[in-house]
């Protein structure tokens, strides 16, 4: 079997790249996918420790979490990426640094 | 289950193996003679003008929208599915009220005319 | 070692190193189709955790949906910043050095922890059935309210975005 | 155990013994047999491919008043491996300024992606591969991976066509995905489990019976996912030059072809599991190997049906086919959903014949509903009327209601 501390090490790597592309980017789509990337690391660690700690209890709560976790994901990417698509059109550029200004 | 998805992982292996396979043997087999007309991007006999990266219209990720928060959704449901023969009546009015409110989004966009294709 | 942790280290090292080059690559749509398959990889590690339900809905929600939206929009907002100029603004050594802390950080809290070499048995058939997950989502004393208030935020979403979105008509002409 | 009544089984379990009796570990048989198992039914669905494409050129030649081909062999029947050995040593051209990994990839993933959704098939009551508890999100996901494909294919032929051929083709699988995972809603309600295996088992009375509806959406959808007529716009040649395979060449465009004709095939094959019952028939309690007859003389005959759409069937427009999806099926599929948990829920579990006349009543209503409305909303908005001047019409009936409407 596998021990925790594998999946919870993958976790925080994924995590720490994620947070590396969210801080380093410019585009604006890249740190988007940067943001995905630390929510999947963030289910990792949920439902490992549903999976080695809480499986026994039937404590659903991990679980819950994610699929929560989940819909926030798609809210998050639908939004995003139609302010970014808006801010594109109005400013011809993708670059988050420049699109500082909310007013049209 | 760890058994079911080691088949189901082998099935996957296997078959991009054999796809990928067949398409080195006939890359073996084929001749190799390229010139730069044969080459050259298609477009009925045009000349190509500009880059392949065409400005592509807001409608197609409107659906992928919509697709998006319905696929989310409606996922969401099948546990509830599963359990349906268990649930009792109030788990039926829950289903209701989770559609009645994903139909008001469909319904706010075909008002908005996001649905049609222009 | 066995074969279910030669498995999960080829699928982390395939999450890894497609994750980093999904941050570094150049050309944002490459950066899409590795963030593809840093999520495959994800999926295999759910299906390793004996959690299918989430392998499955990993698969269907962010690679059918969510990365197909990112591509979309990747394609609808290429004339900006796609091959040229500099991808990353100038704190990319800072940032190195900074997140480099953090995971040392999160290495050290690891191991100071009591539970972390806990391994587990294999679930039973009970524990595996989806439509536990299921009852607890409609369960009037369970989950109910945040299973409702999901789809009330998706609906909130859906409305916002096409707002943002949606080319207003007589902008056009 | 007999070899007569149920001959797979059988060799595996006559394998099992002989591999273990060699001294093999368990574990490492188990996993030998899924690998022989699972080159078996790759394999095997690959060849069962050619065969369909020669009877699908066939029948359709029929249907269009053509002999299909008739060369090579008798009825033409070594037709497709003539082609094959013609397809495999023709050259691959690798179009300037392709994206070398991507481009190669999609025909292997197009083909892998429909492939995969034979690893969970039942292809009798003790031959299946894989009855994990979700096999029917796995059936959707893996078709993801299909969009996944043609996006890579677009996207790395470097063509103008070729990436506006693989956006259309994206909007069209996943507008079409909607209603489809919508309806799958119902198949599981009623079997309570995602397992393919045990929605077969569930069936004594197919699903068809009592949830024709959702059914018939099923169908509808997964001929659109098909890409096949009258959803053909993907590789509509007369709209767009091909489609997003429009680079391809040689065997590359030869995986697209065969991964458009398997997966009409599979999902014949899957829509016979869920709603037409499977392997279920009479008598398969005593001679399971009959189950394996029935799956696919039932496949078979959706097939042919999904020719004879093909065939007869003009295109719609994509203004159509969208409005039909997001209008009609999506909507439909809902209320399917709702009415269906509530009549179900509302008469007891005992009393079957009942409950199943109920569905099949309130399913029925349903339909005349939805029938009167679609009629009643295309009456209103005839056609679309282009700056004063209508539209040549193959419909008179139309055009007259059109004419009044610009008269007014």
């Amino acid at each position: 079997m596998i021990p925790l501390y594998w999946y919870l090490l993958l976790a925080a790597l994924l995590f720490c790249i994620g947070l590396f592309g969210v801080i380093t980017r410019k585009n604006a789509v890249g740190i988007l996918i940067s943001i995905e990337l630390m929510l999947n690391a963030a289910n990792i660690n949920l439902l490992a420790f549903w999976r080695y700690l809480y499986s026994e209890t039937g404590d659903l709560r991990g679980q819950v979490f994610v699929i929560i976790i989940f819909v926030v994901a798609a809210a998050e990417a639908a939004v995003g990426l139609a302010m970014i698509i808006s801010a594109y059109r109005q400013k011809q550029t993708v670059v988050a640094n420049e699109i500082d200004s909310m007013k049209g | 289950m760890l058994n079911e998805w080691l088949y189901l992982g082998i099935f996957l292996v296997i078959a991009l193996a054999i796809p990928a396979a067949a398409l080195l043997i006939a890359g073996m087999l084929s001749p190799k003679k390229p010139n730069p007309i044969k080459d050259s991007t298609y477009e009925c006999g045009m000349e190509t003008v500009g880059v392949s990266w065409v400005q592509f219209k807001v409608q197609y990720y409107i659906y992928g929208l919509i697709f998006l928060v319905f696929d989310v959704e409606i996922v969401l449901l099948y546990p509830w599915a599963v359990a349906y023969n268990k649930v009792a009546l109030f788990g039926v009015i829950e289903l209701i009220l989770f559609i009645v409110i994903l139909a008001s989004g469909l319904l706010y966009a075909w008002r908005k005319g996001a649905l049609e294709w222009v | 070692m066995t074969g279910m942790q030669l498995i999960f280290l080829i699928a982390a090292a395939v999450v890894v190193s497609s994750a980093f080059m999904s941050v570094t690559s150049r050309r944002m749509i490459h950066a899409a189709l590795w963030f593809v398959l840093a999520l495959l990889g994800v999926a295999v590690i759910y299906a390793l955790l004996e959690v299918s339900f989430f392998a499955v809905v990993q698969v269907l929600v962010y690679v059918g949906a969510i990365a197909i939206l990112i591509i979309f929009a990747t394609m609808l907002t290429r004339r900006a910043l796609e091959d040229h100029g500099k991808q990353f603004n100038r704190a990319t050594l800072m940032t190195l050095v900074i997140v480099s802390v953090i995971f040392a950080g999160l290495v050290f809290s690891l191991r100071s922890w009591p539970q972390i070499q806990s391994m587990t048995a294999p679930l039973s058939a009970d524990q595996l059935d989806v439509g536990v997950l299921g009852l607890a989502l409609t369960a009037p004393d369970g989950f109910a309210l945040p299973f409702e208030v999901t789809s009330i935020l998706l609906l909130a979403a859906l409305i916002g975005s096409i707002y943002v979105a949606y080319e207003r008509k007589e902008k056009k002409k | 155990m007999n070899f007569i009544y149920d001959p797979v089984p059988w060799v595996i379990n006559w394998l099992t013994q002989l591999l273990l009796s060699w001294g093999l570990s368990e574990n490492f048989v188990t996993t030998l047999l899924y690998l022989v198992g699972a080159v078996l039914i790759c394999l095997g669905a690959m060849l069962f491919t050619t065969m369909l494409i020669w009877a699908e050129r066939k029948i359709g030649g029929r249907f269009q008043d053509r002999l299909g081909p008739n060369r090579v062999g008798p009825w033409g029947i070594f037709q497709s491996i003539a082609d094959m050995l013609k397809i495999f040593t023709k050259e691959y051209i690798n179009p300037v300024g392709i994206d070398k990994i991507p481009f190669n990839l999609a025909p292997i993933l197009a083909v892998a992606a429909v492939l995969a959704v034979w690893a969970v098939i039942p292809f009798s009551q003790t031959v299946f591969g894989s009855n994990i508890n979700v096999g029917i999100l796995f059936i959707i996901a893996i078709g993801g991976l299909g969009e996944m494909a043609i996006i890579l294919a677009g996207f790395g032929s470097n063509n103008k066509y070729a990436l506006l051929g693989a956006f259309r083709a994206v909007a069209q699988l996943i507008s079409y995905e909607v209603p489809m995972v919508i309806v799958l809603l119902i198949p599981v309600m009623f079997s309570g489990s995602m397992g393919l295996n045990d929605i077969v088992q569930a069936q004594t009375i197919p699903f068809i019976v009592y949830a024709p509806v959702a059914c018939m959406i099923f169908f509808i959808c997964s001929i659109a996912e098909n890409g096949r007529a009258p959803f053909d716009l993907l590789e509509a040649d007369s709209e767009l030059v091909a489609g997003y395979n429009i680079e391809y060449s040689g065997l590359k465009f030869g995986m697209f072809f065969v991964a458009d004709f398997l997966h009409a095939f599979t999902s014949a094959i899957v829509f016979t599991t869920i709603f037409l019952g499977g392997w279920q028939g009479p008598g398969v309690e005593q001679i399971p190997v009959l189950g394996g007859a029935y799956m696919l003389i039932k496949t078979l005959l959706v097939y042919f049906l999904m020719l004879a759409i093909r065939f007869t069937v003009p295109r719609f427009r994509i203004d159509q086919m969208m409005a039909l999806n997001w209008k009609i099926l999506t909507p439909l599929a809902l209320v399917t959903v709702v009415m269906t948990a509530l009549v179900d829920k509302a008469i007891p579990h005992e009393m079957t014949a009942i409950r199943i006349g109920a569905l099949l009543v309130a399913n029925l209503i349903l339909w005349l509903l939805a029938d009167r409305m679609i009629t009643t909303f295309s009456k209103r908005n005839p056609v679309q009327v282009v700056t004063g001047k209508l539209r040549p019409l193959a419909r008179p009936e139309i055009l007259s209601v059109a004419e009044k409407e610009t008269a007014q």
